[in-house]
């Protein structure tokens, strides 16, 4: 079990709620939980099979970098946030 | 129509001739025609200091000087401040005070260094940053150019030859206010 | 930048004759710092530059009581001779301020006056000093005080086929102190936001016998506040006077606002620096009794 | 070779540590070529056959491009070439992931050539290939464009006015999540967490101020530059100074509608970047213009078109609230943060809301980005961008509540601090970070210990403020191969452009981990086909990233070094140990080998040794800074001049002390600038009236104090020397701290940037 922090432009979708527990081992299978659960919602973090474009994914505490083969341990926190580039 | 002219002058201590067309500036001439591309151009309105060079015994900005004006003139560029008994002291010095970063700045801010200390080897802290003042830096903030300065200022022995000097052929005494 | 021919006068008629020849389409140079600049920014194009660098008599820097410099004088000549330094204080002011040390190796009192910018860091001092500018032209030499060369924005009297030649300051009287300052948001390499240049004539009584004012960066042309000169002749220099003086200045200032600051800062500000340069100038006039 | 490897070696221990090489001060290996002149920067490239280039821009701030007539331009003895808009490969209208966040490719192609429609004064609208420079900026003036001049809109509260001109017509806005047209809104993100109305209510005491900043530019010295050659077998080499010739190459591939591999980006060297040189402008001109006359061309930026189109960091507004308990605990904050992005989307406006109050611990928050279109040159990253407009707003406030309770500035933001565990305003939790580090090292600090006279001569005043700071630093791709020399030496290839002695900061990590002198590692920087990918030199991450690629590559040589040495004393390499630069045969203390004798050995046990170290790191360690000036105000004047300034910061590890200590120098003083002077002054066209570096007021040497700088090592875990991200973090704290200063000096809080003379002046006429 994962516990992912609903952005607040996805809470609609998650009937308001700012965090939900989804079952997955890796990130690829708790978007296609999240999906069942909340339909609409894979539509906002991927496209064609990979994080969207300027979306980060945060596993623990830092964004990842395996995309959505990430592995997940259990009781881990999963954030979507905007990618952010530095100067 | 304009023709280039032909001008003769001293370039780091060597006779240069070549032909420049009489709007080029000096630095459009270094880099351009004569192909020594250590002086830098930063805003070609004498703004930022970074084409620093020595024509005669004074600092100017090469942008601001037209190529045909060094007819007859002695112009030295960083090119010219090492020789072939090593690094000028100041070159050594912004090395080891790391008072480069990106290093654009660096041939006009030792240009103007060494004419500094070249006169005035006791600058203080205030004199250093007045005389430095027309060269601008993004990266370093000036902390470590000032003290690099500072300590080659510190060292030298007043009446010491420089570098440079010991190359040129001898110049008679007091050539230099 | 616009093709042009370069010239080295050795000669006056040289450069009277190629000033003619081409009309507006020619200059002189002398430092070069604002020419090269406004011809790369495309201000105006030339078919001509005329270097005065190399005419022996633009290049004069004599003081024997009066003060004589050469057009193409650069401003590091002027203040580094300590003779100079220490007559005219007030010149060395603006001459110490102009760019950095490379703008000042090239960059003269000529080329300034010539320029006729309104912020000017030069020209207020050479109107307190009562100053006269030589101009040569193809029918001979003409004077013209430095009060009234400058005409309007990057405009003076200068006619076809003239230049200016030297500027000459008469010898101070007696007790005679001048001062220059400006306000930068830079401590260096600035252009003046507001800058006055204030002389005081001490008569032997104590009081002031003559008094000048003059504006820079706050009207078209450096502009004399005649109020505030007159209200100070005949008075005691006094603290009260000089500030009633900075207030009659202010109404002298007819400033815009552009990028460098605004009407009521510029208003402010000349109060605030003809205050300054009036103390300073009195404390140089005390010293000079 | 594996992605990411645990350190073996070298624990870092806290503060202390027992490196041989990391905390020396080795000379910069690029040293001697920067000091003698001999450096070639991309503007010193010189090429047979080379053609000169130059760009028309817009003289409008919004237009639409009827006509341009090139016919003239083209007839001029000594041109080679001219193109428009037409001639730009049409670029699909996608987002595409340039390792530095996401870009539309349509949008990034206008911006460096428009084909219908200039959005910012400066846009390119045509460009020259000629004999020479002079001759291409004469053909300039032969192209004729008519614009259909529109009205310009010039930040962002003039963007989001009902009725304002749209200025992307085809740009559906994203407002919190629901899909809007006609607006000039990109997007509206919000991030939520605790119940904040509870929060405010149960507040004794609440601070709400708007903050206004206006556009800045990154400042370094050295204009853009930009040298193509499309060569007949559909391949362009491109010559520049970049801070990721990976990233460039990715744009330029992008634009001109090539696969990546078809583009070669040569980096040369770079004269300052600071975010600023991530994103190209002339490249793909100078490509198109070179495919159109087949020669090379170079196209060099002038100082005005650095400012007047290329991005600046933007300007906006940034609004703060929050409540505090009685005894000043914060419980609620609130933030809404509205950056121009400029001609196109994009501002740093995300990263704006990850700092605004990521050095507090508070438990009921709201903050709401907005990236809003202007007609000004398209926004880019400016070192930390985002964290300095947010620190002012913060900050300030931070600075007003603890006066209000009566509390010590630090203690205040002591008890307040985010810590490990702390969970940031936008949602995950926070590593190992060093906040109360800092804050206990600047309470502690010779500075604010010292003493200040309040009252200055001539009636100045006088003041001391303090501040707090925070970058995230990335992490992303680097690769790095280092070969053995059999004198003992090793060479180091990699494919971060040096802008600040990265060269040398990596060299010494390597050398760390191979036993020998930092200057027997000879790195060299690389162009796109001799290395693996790395990412730009940017987001603090090259010492972090590239250092660690670095560290893995020397473990990797070190590993084939002991199979070398164990077949020279024939014993299995697991029975070889390797400390300080030496290899042991672990049964026999007497028999061992200094990397220079083993490397004599390598031709007869095998061959060359080479390995190469690549990583794709999530994030370097988070970076704080807290920073004290001294200032003094001369109130007849409004000036105000620098007395004293200190930055305190937490770097993790300093690999090479001088090097770490000049990046916090150079981004206190471009944030000193920032506070004080510096502005992109519009018109009422929304043309930019200072373009140049006389009205453009950036710091010089008389302006400033030496700046002391005071570096804490609070090593980073996910690091193997412990190295924090160190270079953008100093630009964050400086803005509020100067006007935390000049609060104490004068007792007026400023809530607009620039703090300059004018402004000073009225704000103290007007409390008289």
């Amino acid at each position: 079990m994962a516990r992912v922090f609903v952005p607040y432009n996805m809470r609609k979708l998650a009937g308001g709620k700012t965090e939900v527990n989804v079952p997955g081992k890796t990130l690829r299978e708790l978007i296609e939980n999240l999906e069942a659960r909340f339909p609409g919602m894979k539509e906002l973090i991927v496209e064609d099979d990979r994080l969207k474009p300027g979306l980060a994914a945060i596993v623990g505490e830092q964004p990842t970098r395996q995309g959505l083969m990430t592995k997940l341990e259990p009781e881990t926190e999963v954030h979507f946030l905007p990618a952010i580039s530095g100067g | 129509m304009v023709e280039k002219v032909h001008v003769r002058t001293t370039l780091n201590g060597e006779p240069t001739e070549f032909l420049v067309y009489p709007y080029q500036s000096l630095l459009e001439t270094l880099r351009e025609v004569i192909g020594l591309t250590g002086t830098k151009e930063g805003c070609n309105d004498g703004n930022c200091g970074a084409c620093t060079v020595q024509v005669d015994d004074r600092i100017v900005d090469s942008c601001l000087v037209l190529g045909v004006e060094v007819e007859g003139k002695k112009v030295t560029t960083v090119e010219g401040l090492a020789t072939p008994a090593g690094l000028h002291p100041l070159q050594q010095a912004f090395l080891e005070e790391a008072s480069l970063q990106c290093g654009i700045c660096t041939p006009g801010f030792l240009v103007a260094s060494k004419a500094l200390l070249d006169r005035e080897p006791k600058a203080d802290e205030h004199r250093i940053r007045h005389w430095l003042a027309g060269n601008l830096c993004r990266c370093t903030g000036y902390d470590k150019i000032i003290r690099a300065v500072q300590k080659v200022g510190a060292t030298s022995k007043p009446a010491r030859a420089t570098a440079a000097q010991a190359t040129a052929k001898r110049r008679p005494a007091g050539a230099r206010k | 930048m616009h093709p042009f021919n370069y010239v080295a006068a050795k000669s006056v008629d040289e450069v009277t004759k190629v000033l003619a020849k081409h009309g507006d389409r020619a200059r002189c140079l002398a430092g070069g710092t604002d020419l090269l600049v406004q011809l790369r920014a495309g201000v105006y194009e030339l078919d001509a530059v005329v270097d005065i660098k190399t005419l022996p008599a633009a290049n004069v820097l004599t003081l024997n009581g009066s003060l004589r410099m050469g057009s193409a004088v650069p401003c590091h000549r002027i203040y580094e001779d300590k003779a100079i330094a220490k007559a005219f204080p007030g010149i060395v002011d603006g001459a110490s301020i102009v760019g950095g040390i490379q703008i000042q190796s090239r960059a003269g009192m000529g080329g300034n006056l010539c320029n006729s910018s309104p912020s000017a860091d030069t020209v207020p001092g050479l109107i307190v000093h009562n100053a006269e500018c030589v101009i040569a032209g193809p029918k001979g030499k003409r004077s013209v005080a430095a009060a009234d060369f400058v005409t309007g924005v990057r405009r003076n009297v200068l006619k076809n086929g003239e230049f200016l030649l030297e500027v000459k300051l008469p010898k101070p009287d007696k007790g005679f102190g001048a001062a220059y300052e400006r306000f930068t948001p830079r401590n260096e390499m600035d252009i003046a936001i507001a800058g006055v240049a204030s002389s005081i004539t001490l008569g032997a009584n104590g009081k002031v016998k003559d008094a000048k004012i003059a504006l820079a960066a706050v009207a078209p042309t450096p502009v004399q506040a005649k109020k505030a000169e007159e209200f100070l002749i005949g008075k005691e220099p006094t603290a009260a006077n000089i500030a009633k003086a900075s207030e009659l200045a202010r109404e002298a200032a007819k400033p815009i606002s552009d990028m460098r600051g605004t009407v009521e800062q510029r208003k402010h500000l000349v109060g605030v620096l003809t205050r300054r340069t009036l103390t300073k100038a009195l404390e140089r006039a005390k010293e000079a009794k | 070779m594996v992605a990411t490897r645990k350190p073996a070696t070298g624990r870092p221990v806290n503060g202390k540590h027992n490196y041989k090489v990391i905390g020396t001060r080795p000379i910069r290996h690029d040293g001697l070529d920067k000091v003698t002149g001999r450096a070639i920067y991309g503007a010193d490239i010189k090429l047979p056959g080379l053609a000169h280039g130059a760009v028309l821009r817009s003289p409008h701030a919004h237009a639409i491009i009827k006509k341009v007539d090139t016919s003239r331009a083209e007839k001029l003895a000594g041109v080679y070439a001219v193109i428009t808009g037409a001639d730009m490969p049409k670029a699909d209208n996608r987002e595409v992931d340039l390792g530095e966040g996401a870009a539309n490719l349509k949008w990034a192609s206008n911006n460096v050539m428009a084909d219908d429609k200039v959005n910012y004064r400066g846009q390119p609208v045509a460009a020259v290939a000629a004999v020479d420079q002079n001759t291409a900026l004469q053909a300039l003036g032969l192209i004729k464009v008519d614009y259909e001049v529109l009205p310009a809109v010039r930040d962002v509260r003039e963007a989001m006015a009902k009725g304002a001109p749209v200025i992307l017509s085809g740009l559906v806005g994203d407002d919190l999540g629901k899909k809007v047209k006609n607006t000039n809104m990109a997007r509206h993100f919000r991030h939520e967490f605790g119940n904040l109305d509870e929060g405010f209510k149960k507040s004794k005491l609440v601070v709400e101020h708007e903050y206004e900043l206006a556009t800045v530019h990154q400042g370094y010295i050295e204009p853009h530059n930009a040298t193509a050659q499309w060569t007949a077998d559909n391949r362009v080499t491109v010559w520049t100074s970049t801070q990721g010739a990976f990233a460039a190459r990715r744009q330029i591939a992008g634009i001109l509608r090539l696969d990546d591999s078809r583009v070669k980006v040569i980096p040369l060297e770079i004269g300052g970047g600071f975010g600023g040189k991530i994103p190209v402008y002339g490249e793909p001109v100078a490509a198109v213009l070179s495919r159109k006359c087949a020669r090379p061309v170079k196209l060099l930026m002038d100082r005005k078109a650095v400012f007047e189109s290329t991005g600046p960091t933007p300007g906006g507004t940034v609004k703060v609230k929050i409540g505090v308990d009685a005894k000043g605990k914060m419980l609620a904050a609130d933030a809404d943060i509205r950056f121009e992005s400029g001609g196109y989307p994009g501002s740093p406006v995300g990263a704006g809301a990850m700092c605004v109050f990521a050095a507090y611990n508070i438990p009921n928050t709201r903050i709401d980005g907005y990236d809003i279109v202007t007609n000004k040159p398209k926004s880019a990253a400016y070192r930390a961008p985002g964290s300095t407009h947010v620190a002012f707003a913060t900050e300030g406030v931070v600075d007003e509540i603890a006066e209000k309770l009566g509390m010590d500035k630090i203690d205040f933001r002591m008890m307040n601090s985010a810590k490990e565990g702390t969970r940031r305003a936008d949602g995950p939790i926070f590593p190992k970070i060093g906040h109360e580090e800092c804050l206990a090292a600047a309470k502690n600090s010779p500075h604010w210990k010292s003493k200040l006279v309040k009252n200055g001569p001539n009636g100045k005043k006088r003041g001391r403020g303090i501040a707090s700071g925070y970058w995230f630093n990335i992490g992303l791709k680097s690769v790095v191969t280092i070969s053995v020399n059999t004198d003992g030496t090793a060479a180091l290839v990699e494919g971060s452009t040096d802008i600040g002695g990265s060269r040398a900061s990596i060299a010494m990590q390597a050398a760390e981990v191979l036993g020998i002198p930092a200057e027997d590692v000879r790195p060299v920087v690389v162009d796109t086909e001799s290395i693996g990918y790395t990412d730009v030199t940017g987001g603090s991450r090259t010492c972090y990233a590239t250092g660690y690629a670095a560290y893995n590559a020397a473990q990797s040589v070190v590993s084939i070094l002991k199979e070398r040495a164990a077949k020279l004393w024939d014993i299995k390499s697991n029975d070889v140990d390797f400390k300080d630069g030496v290899f042991f045969n672990k049964s026999d203390a007497e028999l061992k080998l200094t990397f220079k004798q083993l490397a004599k050995k390598l031709d007869e046990t095998g061959g060359p040794v080479s390995a190469t170290g690549s990583v794709d790191l999530s994030a370097a360690g988070g970076g704080y800074g807290i920073h004290i000036a001294d200032v003094e105000v001369d109130p007849e004047t409004g000036k105000t001049d620098v007395l004293r300034y200190t930055a305190i910061q937490d770097v993790g590890r300093a690999i090479h002390p001088s090097y770490v200590e000049g990046q916090i120098q150079g981004g206190a003083v471009q944030g000193i600038g920032w506070a004080l002077n510096e502005e992109y002054f519009m018109d009422q066209q929304g043309r930019m009236s200072n373009s140049s570096f006389l009205d453009y007021r950036m710091p010089t040497t008389l302006d400033l104090p030496m700046i002391e700088t005071i570096v804490l090592e609070v090593p980073n875990p996910i690091h193997p020397f412990g190295v924090r991200g160190v270079g953008e973090t100093p630009i964050a704290p400086p803005v509020a701290t100067i006007a935390n200063a000049l609060y104490d000096a004068v007792g007026v809080r400023f809530r607009q940037a620039p703090m300059k003379p004018g402004r000073v002046m009225e704000a103290l006429a007007g409390k008289k």
